[in-house]
Parts: structure tokens; sequence; C-alpha cells
């Protein structure tokens, strides 16, 4: 039994949201969230090959410790410091943090929820250009004066620098301007616009997820914004508030730097692991076990992650009280992480698991998170995370599980609906063979730097002693598979739009209720608005 | 948002609600939702400001001493007048009498220009005695108080901080830097509110909002109302808490 | 109910680890307080989503009972109607009334009554600048405070409609102090518990 | 077989112990390793184990309802917790013992200052130690054996971090304040530091190295390299100049050397009054007016040959301490 009595039998498939206007135009001033979240999918994938075109030159300057050795001779310490912190802000305020929520979120949340848009399409469109002129903003300072600083604009070296921080600063507050307007966005709509019969308990896991993420948004965005801007008026007004020059103390600016930006972690992974509660439930062909334990472990991670930002300074000169009060804390965090694993596990049992492409995908999400979430719970700990922290260590723990975690979600989310956004089917062997390589690529890329961090190698370093130099080698190796695999999973993206085969409504078989309708979907997402009847994971 | 007036002077709410009032109802949320975002961002600013005066009291303590309580209290007085237009100019909107409205409206704009002249006034003041924020910050009598102040103190309340008399006069400035950051960022909401104000006068004088339909009035108040809450509590912290 | 069982038993031994962990200083307060929302959320939603009160209301009804809570009960149960299905209960709404008036969010407030809260806005005012001219040494900030909460709360209540408006908003807004609470709290439970370093020479 | 036992004691990877706390961090690091070794067995394996074991047979096939088990859920939610919570309180215990600070009565204290990009040391009796400097005897810091060390540390523009891995022990450094860390090596030899706060251009160029000596040889150091008076006193230097050296040591030096070889900046050898050649305009002989610009504002004119690195000192440095400066320079030849 599915959520509703399917609606698609009304429905022609011919008028859907891609042929329903024409021209350019027409998408540049769309209000439909189906052509939004299009228009994000692009923006961000370009943004995506950008960064990940910096990740590969840091990895590629990396191979060699010394900098008379280095292959490329371009890259000098003050190129490295940029492409670092290009590669931060990019991947960071550009792809991951909007990805998931403006992409799906947008595409599918009000299908999902059985609506016919969000619940203020045209401050949708605004927050997608808001969010371009914050990229623009961003992009621009590669030729106006670049950016030095790394991702976190640590005072008071961005007070210090001659490079353009103020520029960055201000893009980093306007993409946080959209995130916000986006967020907002979704919690309305999630709040007053579910179909009929459409309980908070029978909505899909996914839009929980987002749900959650949306409320860490407009709480945790504003306090990053108020913070960049003090950074910009420090620069040109020297005020004082975090220059210790002036009688400023650089702490409270980590403090509120990391109010933002620990919850921003779970901004990128929330829908993430929304997208694997979808995944696994319908490629086992099983009601997801748990799922209010799940849909509730969102939030309570949205409420203590605004709990626990200390632990990113436990040596930074915060008080040894504070350090343990946000340990204990952190410890918490790993209870509902936990909860989501076992039941996504225990949805597999006694299923009928099917490893496709996407599902391929979910699987290796389970794989590197558990690593990634393992590794954090050493890192809360306050006496080996002195050991550990800005070491590789804590660089291999957060990539597996912003790019572990995140991106295999993305990707495998991008499989997993692209029937279902463009009408057509991917190459299930491209996907297969894209994962193995990011998959492989990943594990020979960030292993390695583990054990680096154990050995002591501190991070955002241009030149190395000799000593990491072997493990350095396998990882940059391992980027290069990872690129690879990635270049694949655009191939099967693009081959599919090209000459993938007609996909039906419902290709994968799902219960939930975007597959109800047409592939697709029509203009409003349903001809008839449909009534709910049961939860979202009724396979029986 | 989408909502349109038809021609027979009713009007239709978007096609994704089901009704006007659903759609007013949905609209309010996110206009509270993002009141949310505009307290925790000023909230930032407040927390930094407590910080720092418990940590450096007498700066702050000569710092207040240096603003004009009269224009302060005049423009608190401004601003809370022209919040209670703004509730009158959504209670005639909700009467459906646009007339009353769009003066009500226009009174609540002319407050926002008093209220920016007296704050042009203070502020060329300050500039030209040199009491801006650090970098071009030049009035060492301000600096030589604090440390008058300091050294008046009792000795029992003096911390290490305090005691060191040449750092404190070298960030005596960071007051002036809090009251720029802060009354700069309050005077810029009110610059964006009374365009906002401006925006909805001329839609109700061209009568697109009524007793049916008036959300975009009610937000822009609402955003209206937190600009005034705001400063109910920047004026003690600035103007009178020594 | 087996999840309220699950999770009460969670979080009572989270609270007796927590206790002895760090005596009687900031952690009991927030812990007890956590455990205690945490209660509070549970139960709410077993309310709402097993219908445990609406059956309640109805037995209580077959039974012929009436007065007493009842009329209370049946209030809140509308409440959490109102949160859980607002689509639905609108549309009941709209059907019953047959004019866009859904209560609350139409409440229009006569006119004296912003001219009252005009008058205490300015007679607070005033007594902000009074009160400034004494010395109460540190109680100075707390005072102004206090009183520009005072201004403030009449503010959201009348102006901003806050007292005729619906829970959720209440909710929404009220959220906001309570996470820049957090920020406060946390903040200052670093730089104040800081140990000064002394130099030997 | 010796590599896998390093496993169980958990000496894999890590660096050596240089104290007994580095023992103990490196227990824990086991304790951490091997328990994070069960739990991915066990939830990597379950995986494995279910997608192998429940593969998908044909395309209708039936599957199990399960909605939840709440036994279960509380179990797999209440034994992550209790091992998070010893855990949480073994890394408390020990960040406890790497945090409190030794009696200064018994310890030694040594004073360290971080500038962009290089460590001062500074030591009781006036030894004072530079990480960028030529002679490599000043290139370390050398403690004694078997005694506490209490580094009181700060920092004299952005933040810096003070890591030494083999004493499993970190913490960074703080303009304008002071921030601490003390250690008791009991092995002697040598150890390396790292600065771990990216701290700009050189972040990765300023590495120090520990020594440690045991008590006899360490005191013998201390009296060897004792700064004599005279030259404390630095004959023929002004009251002036020696200002202007002390704002140098702290300020400038990293960037400019006074022997004439070129770190990031020009020397000051024979600066004064020689004559400067740009990148753009006119040559100008190198004078009060043209130094004090140059401090304000570098941007104004960069000399022929080096990078526009220099930040401006504008409001960073007093008038009286830019004529210091100058005074020092004058006297550098």
């Amino acid at each position: 039994m599915s959520q509703v009595q399917s609606t698609t039998q009304t429905t022609t498939g011919h008028d859907n949201y891609l042929n329903h206007e024409k021209g350019l135009w027409s998408w540049l001033s769309t209000v439909d969230h189906k052509r939004i979240a299009i228009m994000y999918l692009i923006s961000i994938l370009t943004f995506f090959l950008v960064g990940g075109i910096f990740a590969l030159l840091v990895r590629g300057a990396l191979f060699n410790a010394k900098p008379e050795d280095k292959f490329w001779s371009y890259i000098t310490p003050d190129v490295y410091n940029q492409f670092m912190s290009y590669h931060g802000i990019i991947m960071v305020f550009m792809v991951i943090v909007p990805g998931i929520p403006a992409v799906f979120g947008n595409f599918l949340l009000p299908v999902m929820l059985g609506a016919k848009d969000v619940a203020f399409p045209r401050l949708n469109l605004a927050s997608y250009y808001v969010y371009l002129a914050g990229a623009a903003l961003a992009v621009g300072t590669l030729f106006v004066g670049k950016i030095d600083t790394g991702w976190t604009f640590y005072t008071p070296y961005s007070i210090k620098t001659s490079t353009s921080v103020v520029m960055a600063v201000l893009a980093a507050f306007t993409m946080g301007m959209a995130s916000i307007l986006t967020g907002l966005n979704f919690i309305v709509t999630t709040h007053k616009l579910r179909a009929p019969g459409q309980t908070m308990n029978k909505i899909p896991l996914f839009v929980w997820a987002i749900y959650a993420t949306s409320i860490i948004q407009i709480l945790a965005t504003p306090v990053l914004g108020i913070t960049l801007l003090l950074i910009s008026a420090e620069r040109l007004l020297g005020v004082g508030i975090f220059d210790p020059n002036l009688g400023g103390d650089p702490v409270l600016f980590q403090h509120f730097f990391w109010f933002y930006s620990h919850p921003a972690v779970y901004i990128m992974i929330l829908p993430a692991m929304g997208i694997i509660s979808e995944l696994i439930s319908t490629f086992s062909r099983k009601t997801i076990f748990g799922y209010t334990a799940i849909a509730y472990s969102s939030l309570a991670i949205a409420a203590v992650s605004f709990l626990v930002w200390g632990h990113h300074m436990f040596v930074s000169g915060q008080s040894e009280f504070a350090g343990v009060l946000f340990s204990i804390i952190t410890m918490l965090v790993g209870v509902p992480t936990a909860i989501k694993l076992f039941n996504w596990i225990s949805t597999m049992y006694k299923g009928s698991v099917r490893l496709d492409a996407p599902m391929l995908y979910a699987i290796g999400f389970l794989f590197l998170f558990t690593i990634g979430g393992l590794t954090g719970v050493w890192l809360a700990s306050t006496g080996m995370d002195v050991h550990f922290h800005d070491t590789y260590f804590v660089v291999a723990h957060f990539h597996y599980v912003m790019v572990g975690g995140v991106l295999m979600a993305f990707t495998g989310g991008i499989f997993y609906w692209f029937p279902k956004m463009f009408g057509k089917m991917t190459s299930d062997t491209l996907g297969r063979i894209s994962w193995v390589f990011v998959f492989t690529g990943f594990n020979v890329t960030f292993f390695p730097q583990f054990i680096l961090g154990a050995m002591g190698m501190p991070r955002r370093y241009f030149e190395y002693h000799p000593a990491y130099e072997p493990l350095n080698q396998i990882s940059t190796v391992g980027s290069w598979l990872i690129g690879f695999g990635f270049l694949v999973a655009l191939v099967a993206i693009i081959q599919g739009l090209v000459a993938g085969e007609k996909a039906g409504a419902n290709p994968w078989g799902s219960k939930t209720l975007e597959w109800q309708t047409s592939s697709p979907p029509p203009h409003d997402n349903f001809p008839i608005t449909p009534t709910v009847t049961a939860g979202p994971y009724e396979y029986r | 948002m989408s909502t349109v007036k038809t021609e027979d002077g009713h009007f239709h709410h978007a096609h994704h609600f089901n009704s006007l009032s659903h759609q007013y109802d949905s609209a309010k949320q996110g206009v509270w939702l993002f009141m949310v975002t505009e307290i925790l961002m000023f909230g930032g600013l407040f927390v930094a400001y407590l910080i720092y005066k418990s940590i450096y009291a007498p700066i702050f303590h000569v710092g207040s001493s240096y603003l004009d309580v009269k224009m302060g209290s005049i423009n608190t007085v401004v601003l809370i007048t022209s919040s209670f237009t703004m509730a009158l100019g959504i209670y005639f909107n909700q009467k459906n009498k646009p007339k009353q409205a769009v003066i009500a409206l226009a009174l609540t704009i002319v407050c926002a220009g008093i209220f920016m002249v007296i704050k042009y006034f203070e502020y060329t003041h300050k500039i030209h005695l040199g009491l801006v924020p650090g970098k071009f910050f030049n009035n060492p009598e301000f600096q030589q108080k604090v440390v008058d102040f300091i050294n008046n103190m009792p000795i029992e309340n003096l911390t290490p901080t305090l005691s060191d008399t040449a750092h404190m006069k070298k960030i005596a400035p960071l007051y002036f830097g809090f009251y720029f950051v802060m009354t700069g960022l309050h005077g810029l909401h009110v610059m964006i509110g009374a365009g906002l104000i401006l925006w909805v006068l001329i839609k109700t004088a061209n009568g697109k909002f009524g007793a049916e339909y008036y959300t975009p009035v009610e937000g822009v108040g609402l955003f209206w109302h937190i600009v005034d809450l705001i400063w109910i509590y920047l004026f003690p912290l600035l103007y009178l808490v020594g | 109910m087996e999840l309220a069982i699950q999770y009460s038993l969670y979080i009572i031994s989270c609270v007796c680890i927590f206790v002895p962990l760090f005596g009687f200083g900031i952690a009991p307060p927030t812990v007890i307080g956590t455990a205690l929302s945490v209660f509070a959320g549970n139960a709410y939603s077993l309310i709402a989503q097993q219908g445990i009160l609406k059956n309640f209301i109805k037995d209580k009804k077959d039974s012929g009972a009436s007065g007493g809570l009842i009329p209370i009960l049946e209030e809140t149960q509308k409440l959490i109607d109102g949160i859980e299905n607002p689509g639905t209960a609108m549309k009941a709404k709209s059907h019953s009334h047959g004019h866009d008036h859904a209560e609350g969010s139409h409440h229009i407030i006569p006119i004296p009554v912003y001219v009252g809260v005009l008058v205490v806005l300015l007679i607070g005012t005033a007594i902000t600048v009074e009160v400034a001219q004494f010395d109460f040494g540190a109680m100075n900030t707390v005072i102004a405070m206090l009183v520009a909460t005072v201004k403030a709360s009449f503010v959201l209540a009348f102006f901003m409609h806050l007292k005729y408006d619906n829970m959720l908003n209440r909710v929404i807004f009220g959220s906001g102090f309570f996470f820049l609470m957090l920020l406060i709290a946390f903040s200052v439970a670093d730089i104040f518990t800081r140990v000064p370093v002394l130099k030997a020479f | 077989m010796n590599n896998w036992l390093n496993i169980i004691t958990a000496n894999a990877f890590m660096p050596i112990q240089g104290t007994e706390i580095a023992g103990k961090v490196d227990n824990f690091y086991a304790f951490l390793l091997i328990s994070s070794l069960i739990s991915s067995i066990i939830l990597i394996g379950g995986m494995a184990a279910f997608v192998v074991q429940y593969k998908r047979k044909s395309a209708t096939d039936k599957t199990a309802y399960i909605t939840h088990n709440t036994m279960l859920e509380f179990t797999w939610s209440f034994i992550p917790f209790v091992i998070m919570m010893v855990i949480f309180y073994w890394g408390k215990v020990i960040f406890n013992e790497l945090r409190s600070m030794p009696d200064s009565a018994s310890a030694e204290e040594i004073h360290v200052v971080g500038v962009q990009w290089a460590w001062n040391f500074k030591y009781k009796n006036g030894i004072k130690q530079y990480t960028k400097d030529n002679d490599p005897n000043k290139q370390v810091m050398v403690v004694p054996l078997n005694k506490p060390v209490k580094l009181v540390m700060t920092s004299n523009d952005v933040i810096h971090s003070f890591y030494i891995p083999g004493f499993r022990n970190k913490q960074d450094v703080i303009p304008g304040r002071y921030t601490s860390l003390w250690f008791k090596a009991d092995k002697p030899g040598e150890y390396q530091v790292f600065c771990t706060e990216y701290c700009g251009l050189q972040h990765s160029q300023m590495p120090a190295t520990i020594i440690v000596k045991p008590e006899a040889e360490y005191t013998a150091w201390l009296d060897s390299n004792k700064p004599s008076m005279a030259a404390s006193g630095d004959g023929g230097m002004n009251e002036m100049a020696n200002k202007g050296l002390e704002i140098y040591e702290n300020k400038c030096r990293s960037c400019h050397s006074i022997d004439g070889t070129k770190i990031v900046g020009p020397t000051w050898k024979g600066l004064y009054g020689a004559k400067r050649e740009f990148e753009s305009g006119a040559p100008v002989d190198a004078d009060e007016n043209y130094l004090k610009e140059s401090i304000l504002n570098p941007a104004a004119k960069i000399v022929k040959g080096y990078p526009a690195a220099m930040p401006p000192y504008a409001g960073q440095l007093s008038d009286d301490e830019i004529t210091q400066l100058i005074e020092y320079m004058k006297v550098v030849k």
C-alpha cells in the first residue's frame, strides 16, 4: 500500500515542469520550485567542479615534502594557502551547505508533502539569486586580491592579512542570507502546506531531516552573519571587538564562529541522513525500522548541535571547565547518531536488498560515516583531542563525514531521483563504476591521513617533515581516483540526459509521495491534491 | 505574495494555498521566522557588548558619559511613537480605511526621518571630536578620563586587566567601536524599514490592500516593531548604563 | 507508550550520571531542564499522535460526563490539532465559517489599547532615564534591562499582536531568545572561568 | 610480530613518548582504537551480512513488516551512551592532568613568544633563543630531564599553536594574553615542535626543536649561554635604540635581517641613508620620512625585487615606537 492511491493514471505525462514553458527566460524567472532546484543543481555542480579542482591542486602540491622537490614550481606557499582557502570556502559555503537542501529539498519537499509549491515561491527564486550573488562575490576575490585565511576567517589573521577578506566575508554573509531564506521557506512549507491527512508522523524521513536542517539554518546563520560583518568592520574601522591590539578577544570570535559553524556541520549532514533513510528503505523494499526514532533523532541532533561548539576549541585558550563541559555534551550527539546507524542497518534485515548505483552509494555512506562518526568520538574526548587537534586526523575525520557522508549521499540522491527529475534513467553500469572509483579513491586518500594525524602532521602545511612523505603520496594518488570517479558520475548524468531510456513514474518501486506522480512531475506536482492515508514506508 | 485583486474587488490567494487566511498565516509565520534571525543577529552584538562591559567597565562608564542622553531620549520617544503609528497603519488597513492608513504610515516615515536626522547630528558631533572606532580615534582627553576613572576606583575593585592603565588607555576606543557598530547597524535597519514602509504606503494608496488582504503591511509592521524593540535595549545599554 | 518509557529510562540514567560528575554547579539545572523538556516533548507527542486525549474526551463524553475539565481538555485538543494538521484544520475552519476569519490571526485591537501601550512605553522610557540618575552599583544594568524587557514585552504583545497570535509563532519567537541565551551562557562559561596565567619573572 | 604488538600497545603510528602523560594518552588511544574497531566490525559487518543474506531474488520478493522494537532501540542507544561516558571521563582525567600547572617553585619556567613565523624562547637568566636565527645553537629550546617545565606563552601578531607531538600536548598562543603549557620530559633526546594554528605565509616553516638534557648538563648549558652584562648592555647603543631593538625582536625580525641576509623583506644592515630603488617611481634616500612611511604604509613604495608582503603598521606602533625603531636602524651597520 502506498501513501496515496496512485494519481498518475490521470496525467498524460506530456505536460511536465520541463516543457510547461519554454525559453531561457522562463527558466531564469521561474517560481516553480522544481526548476529552481534544477538551477541550483547546475550551479552547485559547477562550483563542486571548481572546488574539486582546487582540492586536486592542494593534494598535488602536497605530493612532495620540500618545496624544492615539488613537481609544479608555480605552487608557492602563498598560492598553496590560497588554494587551500578556496577549496574550503567553495566546498563549505557554496557546495555542501546549500547542496542537498537547495537541490533535493527544493525539488522534493513540496512533492513529498503533496503541495503545489513551497510556501513562498518568489522568495525561493530570490534566495537562488542571492546565493548566486554571494557565489559571484566569492569567485570575484580570485581576480581581486585573492583570499588566504582558510574558510574559518580566524582573527586576528583575517584582520592583518593583505588579501581581500572583506569581499570574501561579505560573500559568505550573502550566501548565509540565501541559506536563511531557503530554511525559512521550508519550515513554513512543512508546517502549513502538507496535503490533507499528511500528519507530521506520516511525512517521509527526508522531510524530517530537511525540517531539522532548516531550524538550524534559521537559528545559527544570523550569528555567523554578525560575526562576518564584525570582521569587515574590524578591517575597515578597527572597532576592536575581535582585535587583541584594540582590546578584543580572538577566542570570543571563535565562540561566535563555531556557534554557527558547528551546527552548520549538521546543516550539511542531516539532509544526507535523510537521503540515506529514503534510499535504504526503497532498495531494501522494507519499512524503515524505527521511523519515530530516526525522525526524533534528527531533531535531537539539531538541538544538541547548538550546545557543543566548544569542542573545536579545546586547545584554543578557552577555560578548562568550558572544555570539559563541551566535551560531555558532545558525547551526547553520538547517541542519536548511533540510533540512526543501527536503525538503517536493521532496516535491511529480512529485506530484499538490491544493489543499484544509488544503494551502493548509500552503503558507501554507511561504511564511511561509521568510520567518520567513530573518530568523531575520539576527537570529542578532551584528552585525546589535545594531541589530534589541528592535525591531519581532524582533516581525515571531517572529510570522512563531509565527503564520505554528504557527497556520497548527494551522488546517490542524484542517481536515485534522476528519473523523477528528468524522466530518464541513468546508466546503472556507469553509476556503479563511478562508485567503485569514488569509494576506493576516498579510502585511499583519507585513511592515510588518520595515520598522518596520529603521527602528528599538522594541517594546512605546505612544507612538511619528510617522514610524512610516503603516506602523503598515497593520499594524493587516491585523490586522483576520486576525481576520476566523479567524472564518471558526471558522464553518467550527461549520458542519462542525452540518451537515457525513458523512466516510468516509479522505477524503483518506492512508496513515498513523489513517486506517485508522473516523471517528470507536472507543473503543479499533482493533477489533484492527494489525500494521504498511510505512512511513507508501507511495504507490505 | 502573488495575491491579486480581481476586478470585482476581491482578492485571490496564490494557487498553492487553500485560502487567503491560510496564506496569511503562512506568510506571517515566515515573517516571524525572519524576526528570529534579526534577534539573533543583533543578539551576537549584545553578547559581545555584555562580555566586554563586564571586563572593561570603566571604558563603558566613561564612554556613556560622552553620549547625549537628551538626544537619545528624544530618539527613543520618536521611535516608540513611530511604532504606534505603524500599528495604526495596520489597524486602518484592517478597518478598510486606506486614507487614514496612508496618513499613519506617512507619519511613521516622518518619525524614521527625524530619528535619522538626530542620529546624523550625534554622529557628526562624535566624528568632529575624534570619538570614532579604533583606526581613526583621536581624542586623548577621553583616554585620559578613562585612566583617571580607574585611578579613582576603590583598590579592591581593580582587576589585573584594569590596573594596566597604559593598556586601558590604548583600548579605550573600544566603546566607540561598539557605539558605531550597534547604532550603525540599527540605523541601517531604520532606513531599510522606512523604505519598506514607503512601499506599503504606495500600495495602500493605490488600493492594493484592504481588510481581506494586508499581509505585507503586517509583515513590514513586524519588522518595524523589531527595529523599535532593538532600540529599546540599545538605548539604556549605550546611553544610560555607566 | 513504549517509547516514552524507553526514553524516560534513558534520560533518568543521563541525569544519574551527569549530576555526580559535575557537582551542583551549572550542569544540574541544565541537565534537569533538558530532561524535563524532553519529557514534556515526549508526553506531548504521545498525546498528539496516539490520540490519547481525544480518546479520553470521547470516553468521558460517551459516559455522559460534562463540565469540570472537559471543556479545557477539548480546547487543548483543538490547539494540538491546529499544530499537527494545519491543512485539515484550516479547511475545516474555512468550511464552517464560510469566510476567511481564522480566530486569533485576524484579531483587531481597538485604538485605545494602542494608545494605552504608547503611554506605558513613554512612561517606561521616562523611568529608565530617571533611574539612571541614581547609582545602584551592579544593579544598574539589571534594572535597565528589566525596564527594557517590560517595554519590549508590551511591544511584542500588542503592537506585534503576539498576545492574540497562535502558539507556534510565540514558540518561534521565544526560541530566538532561548538560543541567544545559549550563546551567552556558554561564552560566559568560558570567559569567566579562565584561570589567569602568572609569570614568575 | 613486533608491529602487531605495537598496535596493541598503541605505539602504532604515534610519535615516541617523551613524557609519562604521553603513555597515558597512548593507552587511551589503544582503548579507543580497539573499541572503535569492534564497533565498526559490528556495524559494517552487520551491514555487509544483511546485504549478502537478503539480496533481492525476484522482483516480487516479500519482505518482513517490522516497524520498530523498543527493547532493541533502548539497548543500542544506552550502550553507546555508557561507552561514551567512559570515554569522556577517561579523556577528562588526562585533560585535567595535561592542564593542571605545576607550582611555580618546583617548575622551570620558560617564556615563549610566537611571531610570524618563528618562536622566541626566553629563560629566567636572560638567555634568548630565536628559532629563525642563523646560529643553529639558537634554534632550540633546551629543557631539563625529569623536572616539570612550565611554558608561559603569548604571541605578537596572530594566533599560533605550540604543539609537541612527542609530549602529546598542544596549546594555542594568543596575542594580548598569556596561555600556559607544561610537561615533564622523562627521556633525553630531541623533540619536534610544530605550529598548528594557521598563521599565514610560512605557517609550515616555523618548526623548533626541544632538547631534553639531564639536569646537570642543563645547568651547564644555562651557565655557558648566560648573556654577559656587556652583550646585553650592547655598548654604544643608546636607550632609544635599545628599545627599538626590543620592538625589532618582537615584530620585525622574522622578515628583516640585521646581518645582510635576505629573508622576506630587505635587510636593515646599512639601510639608513642608503639609496633605495623601487618597483615603480624615482629612487629615494632612506631617511626618517621614508622609513616612517614604509612602516606605516608599506605598499606606498615597494623595494625592487621584494614582494608586497608587509602589513601596514599604522595603529599598531605609536609614534614613539617608530622613532625608537628608526634609531635602532641607524645603529645597524
